[in-house]
């Protein structure tokens, strides 16, 4: 099972709270699912979240390699 | 890179409509459109009094792609963006965008998909503070 | 008079963009979208050297009366309009509008919209000399 | 008949070689018509222009009274 980073943003991180965290998750899937667990607000952000992943926007099946790091977008709110 | 992107930021500090529309100046260009988000006193009549922006590190490179496709295809003569990060307040200038063409017509089109396109695809979020204490991150409540 | 209308002016002297958006500040709008036509540095590929613009002694009050009707119906916060007349050089600013709303849509669509009633309407009319010494007024040729 | 006053503006006035004149003429298109009398580049411009009337917008058939005035304005071209 790989070892990978999620890094939060914006609400994301204030639902965490902190800006980052590393999991065990074989998907983008997994891995919210593995951070979400008991933390019911975090769970209700990233369900809007989008992800990046390496620069490129990522869905939930997307596979993860061992140190990848996944960026959790909430909606963006620029302008 | 198209060459008609002349300026294109996110900083930390206050944005400059001379600066934006310098950036444009084109002899050849007939029309400039230019827009401004500014903060507003209030949202959905619930009075606001601070603002908070957040960039993704990687903001620019997003605001990039955006830029570049709406240079694409359409004859936009010159272009620029800037984005505001940071604790603003109201009335400051939170994005400017300006594209000039030779008319208005391709100068108003691109400069309406420069700002629409900014707004959905460029990583940046506005965390807003209300006069009765309250705040919250905008989009994700 | 709609109060919206902040600025309307038909003059001899420099325009400055800087003018036109301190008119139409204002706390409760969320965005304001402007629009300056320049002296082009060609028409039809035809190589422009110099422009003066004349308007009819009433011209202002056309100018009222489309600014009244952008005003009508439509959701906008403050309005202005100058436009410039006499000699003017390439890149020189020969008119600038602006229109602040609480919202992008309205004030893109109201800015435009006064920029092309303005045009269609406004007893304001151009005489461009080309470089090669010939010289005509647009549109009456 | 009313003896009545045009005046010419930009792209008329080049063609009339001056900014106003006046004629006999009970319509604008009587106007029209006396003034552009051998004058072929005069009649072909005000071919092509709006006439105002006291500041109104007003037709070739508008009846003209004495001393009114009438502009001759050729296609606009401002911004």
């Amino acid at each position: 099972m790989p070892e990978v980073t999620i890094r939060y943003f914006a609400a994301a991180r204030a639902a965490a709270g902190e800006s980052t965290e590393t999991a065990q998750a074989s998907s983008v899937k997994e891995l919210v699912g593995a951070v979400s667990a008991d933390r019911p607000e975090l769970a209700r952000v990233l369900g809007i979240c989008s992800f990046l992943l390496d620069g490129e926007r990522v869905e939930l099946t997307t596979p993860l390699y061992d140190g990848a790091q996944v960026d959790a977008l909430p909606p963006f709110a620029g302008g | 890179m198209s060459d008609a992107i002349r300026l294109l930021d996110i900083r930390e500090t206050a944005l400059s409509s001379d600066e934006v529309l310098a950036a444009v100046a084109d002899p050849s260009a007939g029309g400039t459109a230019l827009f401004i988000g500014t903060v507003r006193n209030h949202d959905d009549a619930r009075p606001v009094d601070q603002l908070t922006y957040e960039a993704h590190p990687e903001a620019l490179a997003h605001l990039r792609k955006v830029a570049e496709r709406v240079c694409e295809g359409a004859d936009v003569t010159a272009l620029a963006a800037v984005h505001r990060t940071g604790p603003l307040e109201i009335g400051d200038a939170a994005v400017i965008v300006a594209v000039a063409a030779a008319h208005r017509d391709a100068a108003f089109v691109a400069c309406r998909r420069l700002i629409d396109d900014l707004k959905a695809e460029v990583p940046i979020w506005k965390h807003q503070h209300f006069t009765d204490g309250a705040s919250e991150w905008v989009g994700a409540c």
